[in-house]
């Protein structure tokens, strides 16, 4: 061969590709950075109209909503990365809060003891899920649309109509919905906490990166060694537990439940992760962004209640809002490409 | 055929009209026993519903029939169809169903009647042409103007007020919603306003959202009509919770078992409701009249109701339950339901 | 069995990864058939067959993917079983394979380290730590990518470089090697040799798989030939003729590898003029007549695809313009392209080539699905036919029409591709890396068929990294660098080194359209 | 289609599994659904004198009327790799719209096309987001799921509008052949020229491998993205038709109409063995899926099993109807593991704008 009178490539190159990347990364970042001045937009322009948008009650009561859903967009997250999806997160919810409701009533139990059973009954139906996914080897929808019946089937079953009402819960169960600490309520506490430890997770242990590995390239991961299916199991057995414990929430913030609490959630939540920027098709996302997104989605819904919207025109909006936001997101990205191509050819 | 009624509306008769055409009513029959009698509710784990149709399952074992409750998890229009037709498969006596939609149901419902099934509205009617009873818990007219008027009389007559019911297409709530503006028409409530009418799908969650939106975007308002138990309960909760506990009336139409705490803790003053079980009960016995040809189902016809007591047959088929009981802090221990 | 090595040292030493009668089945097909294998430390060692000779599968078999239905594997001299690709990994056996396996999505970096990545305080990953060893990988093999950029969008060749980047970042006991270099240019190739070189002389075993015999001979001492699945011969390459190799690989002698016929030179068939994609290409123009085949060499990354993907509609381009016969159309789809007669064989044939889950022949009609129609109805017959006729033709090795193309070997899928371009019978007919991963025998029925298509008047534009294809077989050779068109230089003065300096820009002739004048 | 985003996918075990025809074939799950659907009809007649009655067959089927027609094009969708969320949204923005024009006094004549146009608007939205812009369908159904249903609300409010022409409603209830209900007769003969076009057409060619592998596809000159467009075009038009069958069949015109009908249709899709990543399906099998959950509702039903007990039934059979084929091929696959040839490569997949 006659490569070897080849000079190595110019040294101008590195620092191009540097800072190409550069850019690229901020693009990414910039899915969240949009996602945030989007959230302050809408919340400024509603404070504008309303003053009572953001008063201390209406803080509170955003943070309240928001909560539940930010746990469950996290939960969701931890599967979608791995290029798979939990549709049963709304039954699980359901029937975690009745479980919990069915413990709680009439008994001294403590808070603890509660939020322990739901996220049990959480792991129960994740290991349902994971053993399913990742041992059955069958597309994640599929089977997720499947225990989304069978658990809002056992659920309803046991509950045959039944509600557990507030006034029979014991007093700490319902102090965690309502009560807080230095003025911050509990809920939105517990989602941030699970949200800053599952995001510092993902980010920085190799468990975490191999979810992300996963989701990329499933084959690839194999061959690098990766345990897939232990994995993948473990994503739906955590996204199992935080519904879960959302069911627990679920409870203590709303008092009275029936067997279909969250019913239908499961496209909220799917929504509120794609519009946070956390790809479908697996490998790209994280949970702030999932997180953001949930936040936005149900800031969303608070505005367009306080800005007296007819309510007839509330779900429309909110369909045609969650379009602009991933189409917005897309078209962005494509432009950004191709300037960056183009850049690179002026260097060149 | 059937008795005097003279109604020149085609489709008011048409209900009488279909169940005088081929029978006569005979006061003094005997009420059968071994009937088949089925419910058919809105949403078959509706805690209402399950309450209406339990003691309409133990009236029927009272008088000696067979009763079941079957139907579907959604409250969707469609989803009855199928279980009317199953029943009409299944040579049930009576159907005693509690609309979701007043048409959608009513192909089916024809069909049973030609079958011979007698069907029984109560809760939610059905056209009028679809059934041969419909069993109101209260008059229409009566739930509406009362809770206008019972609010007014806690505000005193002035301020803002809304309305917090459950799906859009909800048949009762629509007609008493109608009744309420009716009723705020009149001069007397020149000074009350009704802001908005905000819809909680009979969903426990949504109503909590949709409670708190209504006091964000109206941080004035004075009260809450809430004509749905699931809203009542829901708005209640958040007003305990929040700031406007004591500023804003809930009144509405609830449980006792759900609004005792509210009522006991000041949250909410009054709130009315008819026993659900009696209606379930008139439902049963209705049916049973009906099957055991003591009643066709036309004006003016009487029957008894075992321990509910003798029950007149008005317009259109219709049976009122009775006045809606009042319940607050004194008469609420009273009552478990 | 196989021959005694000849150390330096004189005793034979123990083999550190051996195969011993190893058998291994997909359904009817027999992939290996008691195959063995010594792999001796400090020494490369070529593994050479033609396509669907097994050679990956043996591969595979070593990195404990497939487990053999039969026979052994020793670790020094220790039978073991590598139940999954971590257990060899963890053994010291490092792999790349035959094609890229990457996450798109991950960085760099990532993809080298995953499941590895070093770690810091509380066990989390130090990705300072792990970009700067990466940085040091990268150059070690003398390219400058960059640790922290995502996989996705790397060239086909600096996929492979990541891959190799991975296998050496494990200072692996054995280095297995499926075919590393088919997307690498010279320059690449000799700095990966050179490094391999240097962990042959810390000791590290090396299985090297290679369609280019030359690269066989520039770097390993030891051969092993496999035929049909069959052990052929292990032998040492001192004393081994290129010629020998070859009857040990297809079981006969082989006529040349480049039968370029003379044609006649006909009408021009496609014209490019002044084609530019910004950032990408730049005032691309020539013209490729009937009979003719034009090739089109450069570096990899050059920009050769990216103006092939151009003309047949694949992307949309800045400026410029493309004729085809005479006819300006607008490069708005392939369907265009096809109705315009052109016909492109992609680069990338599992993405681009072929559809894997469907059969040989469905993919073989999936050109041609109007031409087949019958009273609007797929005429099945017809597409057997068809797919049977170019099958026999190209020689595919196949057991039924009907199986999907995906278990067909790399060489026997790129044979289904050309099928099904040829069965549009095409104008001009764009080929890019048409032998890429293509085993000699079949190379050469390849260049046959090439040839022959151009005394048929067909116009040929022949994309290909490989230089003494590009020499043999070319009437014309552009040559691309940084996405301009460096020089043209007809077949009378083509040699490695003009067409080389014109593809590192040495040439300074910058848009010449003669490069001769400078390149002699 | 330098920016699609397609993935690299894993080939689908079936391919290895080709390396037993024979056995493969024998196991096909659109097999297996039909026999089940055979012998559930065969359990329902002895079990209950009432199932196999003309009366009650015909309303069965006709109870799935709806969701059969929709499933057709949900199937063309689900061959090539998407999926359309939004039907039953938009079934009930066309039963609200019909209902408020036929309020406002138009005649059902005019009614029908301009319904159909709005299907067809909504089809071309879902599918345009799709090609042009390049997001993944599920989510933008997700969307447009909301959006229509919206959309139905503002158009109908609470309103619930009756009294179609008699002669409209007649249609949905006369029969054929005695028990066929008409509509799904229109089903049966709109099944046949759907099987005819997906599994004997160069069109059906086209979406099997734009399912299996979009880019390769493209190259051969298939017109991947006009494909897509027009099925969801065709999505989108189908739903609003069977959104004016729904309104006349139940003689309501509401804005809530067919809630949750798309989970069925999907599930049908999926219990007649089409697979869920494209390129890999037979239409006989989702007509077999769909027979079968009418007659097991129906049976059920007539039974008086619970309602939720038939939710826990329609789960299983999902889940069984991925995991059985898989099942089968573990049992071929356990000769020749898994194999990372067959993996796509990554990269390449890239191609970058
Ligand atoms: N997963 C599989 N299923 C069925 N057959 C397979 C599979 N993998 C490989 N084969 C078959 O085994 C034989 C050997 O294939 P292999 O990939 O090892 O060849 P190779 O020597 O690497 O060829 P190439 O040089 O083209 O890469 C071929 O006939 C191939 O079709
Ligand atoms: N998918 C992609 N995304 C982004 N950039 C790409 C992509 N593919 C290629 N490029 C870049 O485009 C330019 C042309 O690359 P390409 O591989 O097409 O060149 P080539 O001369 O055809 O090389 P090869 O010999 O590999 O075919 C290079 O700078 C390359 O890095
Ligand atoms: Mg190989
Ligand atoms: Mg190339």
């Amino acid at each position: 061969m006659t490569a070897t009178a080849i000079s190595p490539p110019p040294t101008a190159e590195p620092e191009a590709a540097k800072s190409s990347r550069g850019l690229v990364d901020k693009v990414f970042r910039a899915r969240e950075l949009t996602l945030l001045v989007a959230l302050v937009a809408l919340v400024v322009g509603t404070q504008l109209s309303n003053s009572r948008f953001l008063s201390e009650q209406g803080v509170k009561d955003l943070f309240l909503n928001a909560s539940i859903l930010v746990l469950l967009a996290v939960g969701q997250s931890v599967v979608v990365v791995t290029r798979n999806i939990d549709l049963s997160v709304g039954s699980v919810v359901g029937l975690s809060a009745f479980a919990c409701g069915k413990f709680a009533s009439g008994s001294t139990h403590s808070v603890a003891a509660v939020a322990l059973v739901g996220v049990l009954v959480g792991i129960a139906c994740g290991v349902v899920n994971g053993l399913l996914v990742s041992l059955g080897r069958v597309p994640s929808l599929v089977v997720t649309l499947g225990t989304l019946y069978i658990i809002q089937g056992i659920d309803y079953y046991w509950a045959q109509g039944e509600q557990i009402n507030a006034e029979t819960l014991p007093r700490g169960v319902l102090d965690l919905g309502t009560g807080s600490v230095l003025g911050i309520p509990y809920l939105p506490l517990i989602a941030a906490v699970v949200l800053l430890l599952t995001g510092w997770y993902l980010r920085g242990y190799r468990t975490g990166r191999e979810l992300y590995a996963i989701g990329s390239n499933p084959e690839a991961a194999r061959l690098a060694g990766v345990p897939s299916a232990r994995r993948v199991f473990t994503a739906y057995v955590f996204s199992g537990a935080i519904a879960g414990l959302a069911g627990a929430l679920w409870l203590s913030r709303f008092g009275t439940v029936v067997a279909d609490a969250a019913n239908g959630w499961e496209l909220q939540v799917v929504s509120a992760v794609v519009v946070g920027g956390v790809a479908i098709t697996g490998g790209i996302g994280t949970v702030w962004g999932a997180a953001l997104g949930a936040l936005l989605l149900t800031t969303i819904g608070s505005a367009l209640v306080v800005l007296k919207v007819d309510s007839f025109w509330q779900k429309a909006i909110n369909g045609a809002l969650l379009l602009a936001a991933i189409s917005i997101d897309r078209i962005v990205q494509v432009r950004v490409t191709r300037a960056l191509r183009k850049r690179n050819a002026r260097h060149g | 055929s059937g008795t005097s009624k003279d109604d020149n509306d085609d489709k008011g008769s048409g209900g009488s009209a279909a169940a005088g055409a081929n029978a006569t009513a005979d006061p003094n029959a005997a009420l059968k026993t071994g009937l088949k009698l089925a419910f058919l509710p809105k949403q078959i784990n509706n805690p209402y519903e399950t309450i209406t149709g339990e003691a309409g399952l133990a009236a029927a074992k009272e008088i000696g029939s067979e009763g079941k409750r079957v139907g579907p998890s959604d409250a969707n229009a469609s989803s009855q169809v199928s279980y009317i037709n199953t029943l009409i498969q299944q040579n049930q006596d009576a159907i005693m169903i509690a609309a979701n939609d007043a048409n959608a149901v009513c192909g089916p419902l024809k069909q049973a009647m030609a079958k011979g099934v007698k069907v029984v509205a109560y809760d939610s009617d059905t056209a009028k042409d679809c059934r041969q009873l419909f069993i109101n818990q209260a008059k229409s007219e009566d739930v509406g103007r009362s809770l206008v008027q019972n609010v007014a009389k806690q505000v005193g007559y002035k301020g803002k007020i809304a309305i917090l019911s459950a799906t859009q297409n909800a048949t009762n709530q629509n007609t008493w919603i109608d009744y309420m503006k009716q009723e705020l028409a009149k001069p007397e409530y020149k000074d009350m306003q009704l802001v908005k009418v905000a819809y909680g799908d009979d969903d426990d969650q949504k109503s909590f959202q949709e409670t708190q939106g209504l006091l964000q975007a109206n941080p004035d308002l004075k009260a809450i009509i809430a004509p749905t138990t699931v809203g009542i309960s829901a708005a209640a909760r958040y007003i305990d919770g929040s700031q406007y506990k004591g500023k804003v009336v809930v009144n509405g139409l609830g449980t006792p078992n759900q609004m005792r705490q509210f009522v006991k803790n000041g949250t909410v003053e009054q709130f009315s409701l008819w026993d659900p079980k009696k209606l379930g009960k008139l439902a049963v016995y209705s049916a049973a009249a009906l099957a055991s040809g003591q009643i066709t189902g036309a004006e003016g016809e009487k029957f008894t109701a075992g321990d509910l007591g003798e029950y007149t047959i008005g317009k259109d088929g219709e049976i009122i339950l009775g006045p809606p009981t009042v319940f607050n802090k004194d008469n609420v221990d009273q009552y478990d339901f | 069995m196989t021959a005694v090595p000849t150390t330096p040292g004189g005793d034979p030493p123990a083999p550190v990864l051996a195969l011993r009668g190893v058998e291994k089945s997909f359904g009817a097909v027999r992939a290996l058939h008691g195959v063995s294998l010594d792999l001796y430390a400090g020494e490369a060692h070529a593994l050479a067959g033609e396509n669907g000779a097994g050679k990956s599968t043996l591969i595979k078999t070593l990195a404990g993917v497939h487990r053999p239905d039969a026979g052994q594997v020793l670790l020094d001299g220790r039978p073991v079983v590598f139940g999954n690709p971590a257990t060899a990994r963890d053994a010291g056996v490092a792999v790349i394979y035959q094609e890229p396996t990457l996450f798109p999505d991950l960085s760099v970096a990532e993809n080298i380290y995953m499941g590895r990545q070093p770690r810091g305080a509380l066990g989390r990953i130090d990705r300072r730590g792990m970009n700067r060893t990466t940085g040091e990988l990268f150059a070690r093999l003398g390219v400058a990518l960059d640790p922290e950029q995502p996989a996705r969008g790397l060239s086909i060749a600096d996929q492979q470089i990541v891959e190799i980047a991975k296998a050496l970042s494990f200072d692996a006991r054995v280095l297995i090697m499926d075919e590393p270099t088919a997307a690498l240019t010279g320059s690449e190739v000799a700095r990966l040799f050179s490094v391999v070189r240097t962990l042959l002389d810390q000791g590290a075993a090396v299985l090297f798989i290679s369609h280019r015999l030359e690269e066989i001979f520039a770097l390993c001492r030891r051969v092993t030939t496999l035929r049909d699945g069959r052990w052929i011969a292990s032998e040492t390459l001192d004393g081994l003729t290129e010629d020998d190799l070859v009857r040990r690989m297809v079981g006969r002698d082989l006529d040349s590898l480049y039968p370029k016929q003379d044609t006649v030179v006909g009408e021009t068939a496609l014209r490019v003029e002044h084609l530019t994609r910004e950032g990408v290409f730049r005032d691309i123009s020539f013209e490729v007549r009937g009979g003719e085949i034009v090739a089109l060499a450069g570096l990899v990354g050059a920009g050769r695809s990216e103006v092939a993907r151009a003309v047949f509609g694949v992307d949309r381009y800045d400026a410029g313009s493309v004729e085809v016969v005479g006819r300006t159309y607008k490069a708005a789809s392939p369907t265009a392209a096809m109705a315009a007669g052109l016909a492109l064989v992609p680069e990338d044939r599992r993405q681009q080539g072929l559809v894997m889950d469907l059969s040989i022949e469905r993919n073989i009609g999936l050109t041609r699905l109007k031409a087949l129609a019958k009273a609007g109805l797929v005429d099945r017959g017809a597409e057997h036919a068809t797919a049977r006729d170019w099958a026999l033709r190209l020689q595919l090795k196949f057991a039924r029409l009907s199986d999907a193309v995906g278990v067909l070997s790399g060489g026997n899928q790129q044979k289904v591709v050309l099928a099904k371009w040829l069965a549009t019978d095409p104008r001009v007919l764009i080929v890019d890396e048409p032998t890429r991963g293509i085993d000699v025998g079949t190379k050469a029925e390849v260049h046959r068929l090439l040839s022959g298509l151009a005394a048929e008047g067909l116009a040929i534009l022949m994309i290909s990294s490989d230089l003494p294809e590009v020499l043999g077989m070319a009437d014309r050779v552009l040559v691309m660098h940084e996405g301009r068109i460096t020089a043209e230089i007809p077949r009378s003065d083509a040699s490695e080194e003009t067409v080389m300096a014109a593809a590192t820009g040495r040439t300074g002739a910058g848009n010449a359209p003669h490069g001769k004048d400078a390149a002699a | 289609m330098a920016d699609t985003r397609t993935q690299p996918r894993e080939t689908k075990p079936a391919a290895a599994a080709a390396g037993s025809p024979g056995l493969a074939r024998f196991l096909r799950w659109d097999l297996a659904v039909t026999i089940i659907l055979i012998a559930a009809f065969g359990y329902g007649s002895a079990d209950n004198a009432s199932f196999a009655t003309t009366g009650n067959l015909s309303f069965a089927l006709n109870d799935i009327a709806e969701v059969a027609i929709i499933a057709l094009p949900m199937t063309l969708l689900v061959v090539c790799g998407e999926v359309d969320l939004s039907v039953a949204s938009m079934l009930g923005l066309s039963s609200a719209l019909a209902g408020s024009l036929w309020d406002a006094g138009y005649t059902f004549e005019m009614i029908v096309p301009l319904v159909l146009l709005v299907g067809l608007a909504g089809g071309l939205v879902n599918g345009l987001l799709v090609t042009k812009v390049g997001l993944p369908s599920l989510a933008v159904t997700i969307g447009t799921m909301t959006l229509y249903r919206g959309l139905a609300s503002v158009v109908l409010g609470t309103k619930a509008v009756a009294e179609f022409p008699q002669e409209y409603a007649d249609l949905t209830q006369r029969t054929v052949l005695g028990f066929i209900p008409f509509p799904i007769a229109l089903f049966g003969i709109l099944a046949i020229i759907t099987a005819v076009v997906l599994h004997a057409t160069g069109l059906g060619r086209a979406m099997f491998a734009i399912g299996s592998q979009q880019e390769a596809a493209f190259f051969a000159g298939i017109r991947v993205k006009r494909i897509k467009l027009a099925l969801f075009a065709l999505t989108g038009v189908v739903a609003s038709f069977a959104g004016i069958v729904f309104t006349l069949r139940y003689g309501s015109a509401r804005a809530d109409n067919g809630m949750g009908f798309e989970m069925t249709v999907i599930a049908a899709v999926l219990l007649g063995g089409v697979d869920f990543d494209g390129g890999r399906g037979t239409l006989g099998g989702v007509v077999s899926g769909l027979l079968l959950i009418a007659l097991l509702r129906n049976l059920l039903t007539l039974n008086d099993v619970a309602n939720e007990v038939q939710s826990i039934v329609t789960g299983v059979l999902l889940v069984v109807s991925v995991l059985t084929p898989r099942a089968v091929q573990a049992i071929g696959q356990r000769r020749r593991r898994s194999e990372p040839e067959s993996g796509a490569p990554p990269g390449a997949a890239s191609a970058a704008a």
